[in-house]
């Protein structure tokens, strides 16, 4: 655990994560073009992707996947439950905002699981290519729970209907991943060999830029927030250690290899901040960004990439060695 | 000297992800179209935001000309999503050249 | 109280690979400066567009502040232009702080 | 018939390292917020420049919805700049919808 | 022939275009940023043109090169009259708009010659290195025979002229294929080793990425097309396969290798969708945009990435054979 | 010499830069988005600082490094002095733009160095890791003379201060580069491995590109330069002479390798264009960028790339052999 944290600490990739938060705490200018950014987070989410989908081309599909994939399907529906009950009790949020956050962390952070991704590589415990299908369906139903609870007994607005499925189902990272986790699948070992250069031999590099912009914009969130009580703080760092640990236990239960074990717990661990403040906008435009955003971005997000990765994977270590 | 016809120029301060929503209601409105500028940062009572398209909570800018009726028109469409959804919509008049087909 | 002076602001809606020409406008009709802005998406009777400069298809918008004379001269200059290649020039009044240079 | 408010808008057009001192008077003068747009090119005095971020010369364009009073106390507040960072503050009314809170 | 056609529909590089096209009929919101798209076609040209120009330093200067390159000049020149008669008398489409579209057609679009380069490399019948100045010769001269047939017997307009010369001659593709062929030819072999790593080994990734843009892009203005008939998609894909049928033939009897006779046919075939359109919308304002991209982008584009270059490569092969 | 010119001359790199130069003095419109540029500037600066740190954690650091970064503050805080006179003397600068112009070239040019570093690679003279350091730390200095000079004797509108020092001493490049330096450090060679393909590997081929795309903004500047006389343009090619002569001595003088003395002086020839300009624009708003940006970036820069590179390794060299 201390070797795997220390290792952790000296890896460029959590050190550029380091810089950003430290530039933003400093009031440094330094920013990386949204269009920089923007691209970097596609190319990372079709070089997951197509990983995962040679992976599977590679070991096969075996029942692991479907208990995986169901497994995700239902721990993002009703992760936000526990969620919602914590915010509104302890944190004594309104029904609106506690089903917003709620919903966020019924979701899953693409970056959080890339990061992850790597970090279990290096300790020889890579997850199953098909976590990156789990990845990808977790994302979304967490949504629809979050807009219930925030909209139980409420007449709702129905008429941006159309909108918020579009935005939910065919949102750009679901389609992205799915379409070239399918691709990677298709194509193969033979395939991919052609782009591996780019989307193999780069990622690492990339993954250290674009979690500088993230340091950046996380510290910057949290400098700004004006809506984070000290009661929200304490849940943006209860969640994932119970979330994730749950998750680690319901991997090892289904019988996941330690690595896919430790990933699906990251994965309930983690908190979304792209997909679902986008639906958020949309669907419950009343609640405040600027409190789920500084919960998952700002604290979740950080808590996860220093802390809950290696976290989690020694207790998948732990739990398989048991 | 040129001639010129009064028209109105609105223009919509709204988030990215609902910029769908407000050209629906324009060309609902019936107007001959419409143009979205990027908006790169900004604060509000929300707070400070800055180019965190990543985040889905920026804002972009929708900029129409119209007669006078179908600015309205398109006003009173937009009024339920205004306040709730936080719009930002400003409107006055300016002169447009060969804008008879506004 | 801080003194203001009224100027015309002139907006001109542009393909892209034709700002050239209405900028080159602007200068000869002896206007201090000028500045481009980025459009990102629109529709109109030629259908939509998004994010196509790709295409070579996209606009911009060109923003000038002028006296009222040398605006209206640059609407003149540019109204051989204006419906052939579908510009959509709007102009109106606005207070300008220190404005005695434009 | 949806009732408008009448406000001031105002443009600053401004180099991009000193947004941050025109917002920060922005919040100094109450008003409830503002809004930055890109800029990718432009010609002045100066002479012209095009998508220089890179060397620190480009503008961006500040603009923010208030009422009349505090509209003046900002351009009051940015006065003693205008001139000597080359600002470019244009203002002017506009209708604003639901706009109580501005 | 099948085989290729397999291989092509199971390369990643296909599979993206194919996801983009998907996705843009499914209304997702998924899109490439803008400056992203703008910088990766801008590196797809200079490494094509790299690669061109370090090839020629290579395989040395022959009088194919010339031949080709007059080959080239003179079809992009007459090919409009062509594509013009067609558009006038089948599709009835007014002068201007004929003239309009007939110039895309005599044109070429670089992305689809930059992936037959790579089919065609993968089936072991490269085209030669200084087919990429043949690409950029053939860009310009069509849009002059567009612009005469469109404005023939008409008073023109002619106070934009410089403008149009430079946006026709130095249009940043044709100088910075040039320019990058130019470069390549001069720093050989040796130098390119330095830049090797980002032209060559990331290329086909980057090109992964690229169509996946132009896989949204192209669905997405089919979606939207008001002003196509059946008539002009008729002729959308007649067209291709018309014109690289006439190019691959010419291509072999001024005795180009297979490789380059497909490349050349795919060239003729190909229509542009970024130069000429520009050139359009400063000489040809009232043409109507909704026509000429419907066609050269959405269609033929397509036809001649998924078909095209197949068909074209087992012609070339075949008249080789014979 | 003539050798090393020659390679220069067929260097990819550098061929990029003339054409760039060339593609905008012919008036094309060939133009790289601007979030690609500054994506490449980041980029190359990470990549620069990352790789100084790995190589001071492989070599350790010594008495050479100290002195090397005092003699890069103290050269960046008194050259303004010696170009404030000539600013005055010669080309009659009233004394606001003097001061401005002195503060460019008492600070430095990141891309120069970055250049001059592979430059001096393939000539076996690589500069010592921690080069990347003083690069770094003479940044700075050079704006408090600079704004000393233009303000003497005047009162200085103050309220801007806070602005203007976190512009200074927190802009964007110095955290980076000294964030990378460190990161490197930190990481060693091992964890530098990881991200090698994209920082090393893929460095050069950027660099061409970004010089492709500074050679454009140089010569558009240069074409549109109304405020720029041919005193001024003197001065343009005599400060990096003079400049760059005096640093290659005192690198010398303090022990430096030649490959280090070189890239010392090459970093005192070298005027500013990123952090300075935007600082100026700031702290001295009514100096003309016109002026100042035409000498450091039109005329300065293409002349230290093609010239001044070459030039002070040669005297590096001719110094260490005597
Ligand atoms: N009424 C309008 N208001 C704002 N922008 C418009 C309007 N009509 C057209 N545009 C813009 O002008 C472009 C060309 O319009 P059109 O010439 O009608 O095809 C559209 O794509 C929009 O970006
Ligand atoms: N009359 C004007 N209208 C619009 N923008 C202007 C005008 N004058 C100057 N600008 C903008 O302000 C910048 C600086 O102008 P100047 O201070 O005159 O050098 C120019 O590069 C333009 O972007
Ligand atoms: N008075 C204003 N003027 C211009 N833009 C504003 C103003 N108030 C709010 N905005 C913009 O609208 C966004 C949301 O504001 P709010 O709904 O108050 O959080 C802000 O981030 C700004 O970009
Ligand atoms: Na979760
Ligand atoms: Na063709
Ligand atoms: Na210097």
């Amino acid at each position: 655990m201390d070797l795997i944290a220390l290792s952790t600490f000296t890896s460029p990739v959590i050190l550029f994560f380091l810089l950003g938060l430290l530039a933003a705490t400093l009031r440094s200018e330094l920013a990386i073009p949204e269009a920089m950014a923007k691209g970097m987070s596609l190319y990372l989410m079709a070089a997951i992707g197509l990983k995962g989908g040679v992976a599977v081309a590679e070991s096969g599909i075996d029942a692991g996947i479907a208990f995986a994939l169901l497994a995700g399907i239902v721990t993002s529906l009703l992760m936000p439950l526990l969620a919602y009950i914590a915010l509104r009790q302890f944190a004594r949020l309104d029904q609106i905002n506690a089903g917003a956050v709620a919903a966020h962390y019924g979701s899953v952070s693409v970056v959080t699981f890339v990061t992850a991704n790597e970090v279990l590589g290096v300790m020889a415990m890579p997850p199953a290519g098909y976590m990156v299908a789990v990845l990808a369906v977790m994302e979304t139903p967490a949504i629809l729970t979050g807009l219930l609870l925030a909209r139980k007994g409420q007449a709702r607005a129905g008429h941006d209907r159309g909108e918020l499925w579009r935005e939910v189902f065919l949102n750009a990272s679901v389609v992205l991943l799915l379409g070239s986790f399918a691709i990677g699948a298709i194509a193969g070992p033979k395939g991919f060999a052609e782009v591996k250069p780019l989307f193999d031999s780069g990622f690492k590099g990339v993954l250290c830029l674009f979690l500088l912009d993230m340091g950046l914009i996380a510290a910057r969130r949290l400098l700004d927030a004006r809506s984070l009580t000290w009661r929200l703080a304490v849940l943006a760092i209860a969640f994932p250690l119970v979330n994730g640990t749950i998750g680690v236990i319901i991997g090892t239960a289904i019988g996941l290899d330690p690595g896919s074990a430790a990933a699906f717990g990251i994965l309930c661990a983690s908190a979304s901040y792209i997909a679902v403040p986008a639906a958020m906008r949309l669907a419950l435009p009343q609640a405040d960004p600027g409190i789920y955003l500084s919960m998952s971005l700002s604290l979740t997000f950080p808590f996860n990439i220093l802390v809950g990765i290696s976290l989690f994977a020694a207790l998948a270590n732990s739990l398989a060695g048991s | 000297m040129i001639e010129t016809i009064i028209r109105k120029r609105i223009e919509i301060l709204v988030d990215s992800p609902l910029v769908r929503r407000v050209t629906a209601e324009i060309d609902a409105a019936g107007i001959s179209g419409w143009s979205v500028l990027p908006v790169t940062s900004g604060s509000g009572r929300d707070g400070r935001w800055h180019e965190e398209r990543v985040t889905g909570v920026d804002k972009s800018l929708v900029l129409s000309i119209a007669s006078p009726e179908k600015a309205s028109a398109l006003a009173e469409a937009l009024a339920p999503i205004l306040t709730s959804h936080g719009l930002l919509l400003t409107m006055w008049d300016v002169e447009v050249i060969r804008g008879e087909r506004f």
